[in-house]
């Protein structure tokens, strides 16, 4: 078997079919920039749900004038609470800065507060384990005694949670979804393409060309139309994403949302991205030139 | 050896190409085939080269019978033959060079071996400056020529034209004859000839199977006059 | 002209090369339950984050024992503050009631705070305009005088609303690229399929068709391939958004959104992909035999 | 009336088909054109179906000057006249019914009278039991015959033949070319017939043109024996 001659060959038929291989090429190129979107878009999803996740906090505040023994025996019963995973505590001054620092700049207002004046109470900040229940755990709060309000952010804290997760999963199933419609679009189309090739393959089958000798080189094609569509996706991965990275300063909406890191994250969507589109490209070659044959005496 | 034993040939949409053909042709001969339109003749060359299967009866090529032949040993059976179709079957977006050079691929010709017998089989019907060009932009009478080109340059046992000079001249006509005799005699190759062409079958007497609605209606060993 | 002829030619057309229809029909169906996913996705968004921003509440709880006077003239100053839009007072007892109905059939047992004993306090309720900076309006709430707490859910809640507009400005964008994506899909497939007809495009002209009688059957049977391609996505679109908005029980995540109905969007939607699919099969025949005709004689 | 004024033909890659060709043929004659393979033959019937434009020179048929004929307007004029192509250019799709009736819903033609006159050329070209075939089921003098009924179904002013019996056996050439004499006779259709078939040619005579390298070599108006 004489390996340079089918490679040959298929660059051969790439060039000579090339208004036929452009447009299979053009269907690999939309369909992986498809994948691409997704692939960028689940990615940083997965980082943002656990960014809001990991802040999810409930902050206890307590009744001015509670003697340090209760603090440190209410923090204990917290501690003790189920889906309770750290309680700290933070005096009147340190949720000071904790206030002036949410407002950023507008916050230094506030520094008039500092000392006596301050209206601020102790508090507890508590964690929680991943997917505890918020409501329930603040409710139990609640009950003990020297607590003068508990807030875990209501309803919304629960929306953005369940929210950034079932988008995390809808992400995923969608993302599995379309690399089925991917794999299936690119080899459909190379199937098409191929079809107009039946009365090539027929002949060469007529003159006594095993199967393998036929399929080769159109495995070759199949590899550079896959490669030749992969190489805009992969431009737009690498700079777009690094361009959108840029222009939104690596965060997505007034720092609410880190947006992942540009490198590695691009150059392994690309290296997806090229991976796939050989190996669809290469397998849908097969499957409609194996067809092809199977017709043929 | 090509053995015909009572064979009939029904194609899918009913028409009976072929009715209990039986014959014998030993390796080495020259044998023209001849008979009116649609009387069977390509459908003869169809169970040789094995694109079709007899429906009742056997065919045996060089001790192949081609009705047990596994479609994974038909390519090897069918570089054995050479094939000159009715419709050329060139490959369209191959040149003539590459086109003739096809057939030597297939057989894993050494590359230089291969491309130096290309060039000879080309010029050994005269197209040897059509080399690079495409089947499209040859005259009819070129791309029958590049057929014969591709089915000789194996030096297949058996060979196979079908009107092989339809779309030739009567001086050009001659000259492929007079090849295809020196193949015959030189290589010891059979050679079967489907033709219509009765004045070529008349001055080049060889022997001659008449076929008329799938029976065969002559068999002249000698070659004889036809009208 | 003879348009009966046309369309019976463009139905034999699609029959004769049924391998082809078929594979072009599935590229096609394949784009549109992808456009079918994105636009019941974005749809839904849609109205999600417009239940969510409607329920954006800031909750003011007024320090115990204030007198009615000062909860009337606080509300009055509320009310001017830039950004509210209403002021609603909930007494104690209202409270109770909106805090037990938040835990549903486990609430009951609060029941027995309901009187004297009520650790909740009397509250303003105030709702702000769509986009309003929710953590300034606080602060200022919270220099009036009688004011014991305020909460709008923090962070949390400013993430949520933001992301809901980036999610459903991002589908938007989205779903405009994958229109245009799925349009140069299915164009460029029913391209594809078109080249191997070239042959016989090339035969009519020479027979001394005109391009007008050569490409209406084609137009007819990019039609048809574009509907056939519609059958399932729009079967999909129907019973699987029936199936999933049934399964869930009408919401996403336990009550926090509420998907939309599924009458008369279903079929809108279905309407949108039928028409998309008969349009660009039409465009994209058009395109390609035009291109054919162009390069011949 | 065909008229080619100092035409020259030369293909994209340099081949020049035809030179400086002078050529006037009334309308109703009946003409022969012969010669060697590759001598231009072909190349001719393209400049007159207006597939291929002149390098030089100007071809008129029938009063229109194919040089300036707008490709809007190409598609009325090749309805005037029929070809019968040597690679027969059958829709594959399509029956041969269809085929036949395929040139005739060009034009236009009622559906019932154009069912009608199917019908009939096949029937006159002897393939009326073939109709509902495909042209890939057919043996290739049928297919030869088909293009032949699909050619004359329009009855044109103009009828271009290649080798319209190169598929044929020597019967059936001679029916075919009854035919057209007929169609030559009766309709006073114009006839312009490319062959290699010197017998045919010796026993129908007619004016006869030969074409060597691209030259007109010889235009004999009574025909004559050629060897
Ligand atoms: N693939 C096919 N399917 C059905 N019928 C066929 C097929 N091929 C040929 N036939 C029919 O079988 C008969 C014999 O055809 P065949 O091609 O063998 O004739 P032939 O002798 O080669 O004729 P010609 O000289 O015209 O080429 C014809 O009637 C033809 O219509
Ligand atoms: N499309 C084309 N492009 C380039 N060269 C061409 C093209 N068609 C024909 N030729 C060349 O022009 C010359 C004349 O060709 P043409 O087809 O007219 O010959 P012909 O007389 O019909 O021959 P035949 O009897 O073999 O059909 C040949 O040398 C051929 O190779
Ligand atoms: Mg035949
Ligand atoms: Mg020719």
């Amino acid at each position: 078997m004489n390996i340079t001659r089918h490679v040959k060959e298929g660059f051969i038929g790439v060039l000579r079919h090339s208004a036929m291989s452009v447009s299979a090429a053009t269907a690999v190129m939309i369909t992986l920039v498809l994948m691409s979107l997704f692939l960028l878009l689940t990615l940083n999803l997965s980082q943002i749900t656990k960014n809001v996740e990991e802040s999810v906090q409930i902050h206890v505040k307590i009744v001015d004038g509670t003697s340090m023994e209760t603090i440190d025996a209410m923090k204990a019963e917290i501690a003790l609470i189920p889906g309770v995973k750290l309680v700290t505590f933070s005096d009147k001054n340190a949720e000071l800065d904790r206030f002036i620092a949410a407002f950023g700049e507008d916050g230094k207002i506030f520094e008039m507060y500092r000392g006596e004046d301050n209206p601020l109470r102790d508090a507890y900040l508590v964690d929680v384990v991943k997917n505890a229940p918020l409501d329930i755990i603040a409710a139990k709060i609640k009950l003990l005694d020297a607590i003068e309000g508990v807030n875990y952010g209501g309803d919304n804290t629960l929306r953005l949670v369940s929210l950034m997760e079932s988008i995390q999963n809808g992400g995923l199933i969608l993302v599995s979804i379309l690399w089925l419609l991917a794999i299936f679009l690119i080899s459909n189309t190379i199937k098409i393409t191929i079809y107009s090739r039946s009365e090539e393959i027929h002949i060469m089958r007529t003159l006594g060309a095993t199967n393998h000798f036929i399929r080769f080189p159109f495995l070759i094609e199949g590899i550079l139309i896959g490669l030749m569509g992969s190489i805009l996706p992969i431009l737009l991965t690498i700079f777009g994403y690094q361009y959108l990275y840029n222009a939104l300063g690596g965060v997505l909406v007034s720092n609410l949302f880190i947006l992942r890191p540009i490198y590695p994250m691009v150059f392994q969507v690309s290296g997806i991205l090229a991976g796939l589109a050989v190996l669809v490209g290469l397998t849908g070659s097969f499957i409609s030139v194996t067809r092809h044959l199977r017709w043929n005496r | 050896m090509l053995k015909f034993k009572e064979v009939s040939k029904t194609y899918k949409n009913g028409v009976n190409a072929l009715y209990n053909i039986n014959l014998l042709i030993e390796q080495g001969e020259f044998v023209y085939i001849i008979g009116p339109t649609g009387s069977g003749k390509s459908t003869l060359i169809k169970l040789l080269d094995a694109e079709e299967k007899a429906t009742k009866g056997s065919v045996e090529v060089a001790g192949v019978d081609l009705a047990k032949l596994k479609p994974r040993k038909i390519p090897l059976y069918r570089r054995s033959i050479g094939v000159v179709f009715q419709d050329f079957r060139l490959l369209e977006h191959k040149t003539i060079f590459e086109n003739v050079l096809f057939a030597l691929e297939i057989t894993n010709t050494p590359v230089l071996k291969a491309r130096q017998r290309v060039r000879e089989v080309l010029s050994l019907v005269d197209l040897a400056d059509k080399a690079n060009d495409f089947p499209s932009s040859l005259s009819g009478g070129q791309q029958q020529r590049t057929a014969i080109a591709r089915a000789i340059a194996n030096r297949p046992k058996v060979l196979v034209c079908e009107e092989p000079t339809g779309n030739l001249d009567p001086a050009k006509s001659a000259d492929i004859i007079r090849l295809l005799e020196k193949i015959n005699r030189e290589e010891g190759t059979t050679i079967l000839m489907v033709t219509h062409d009765i004045s070529m079958v008349n001055s080049f007497r060889k022997r001659t199977i008449a076929l008329q609605d799938g029976h065969i209606m002559a068999d002249l060993h000698d070659g004889g006059y036809i009208e």
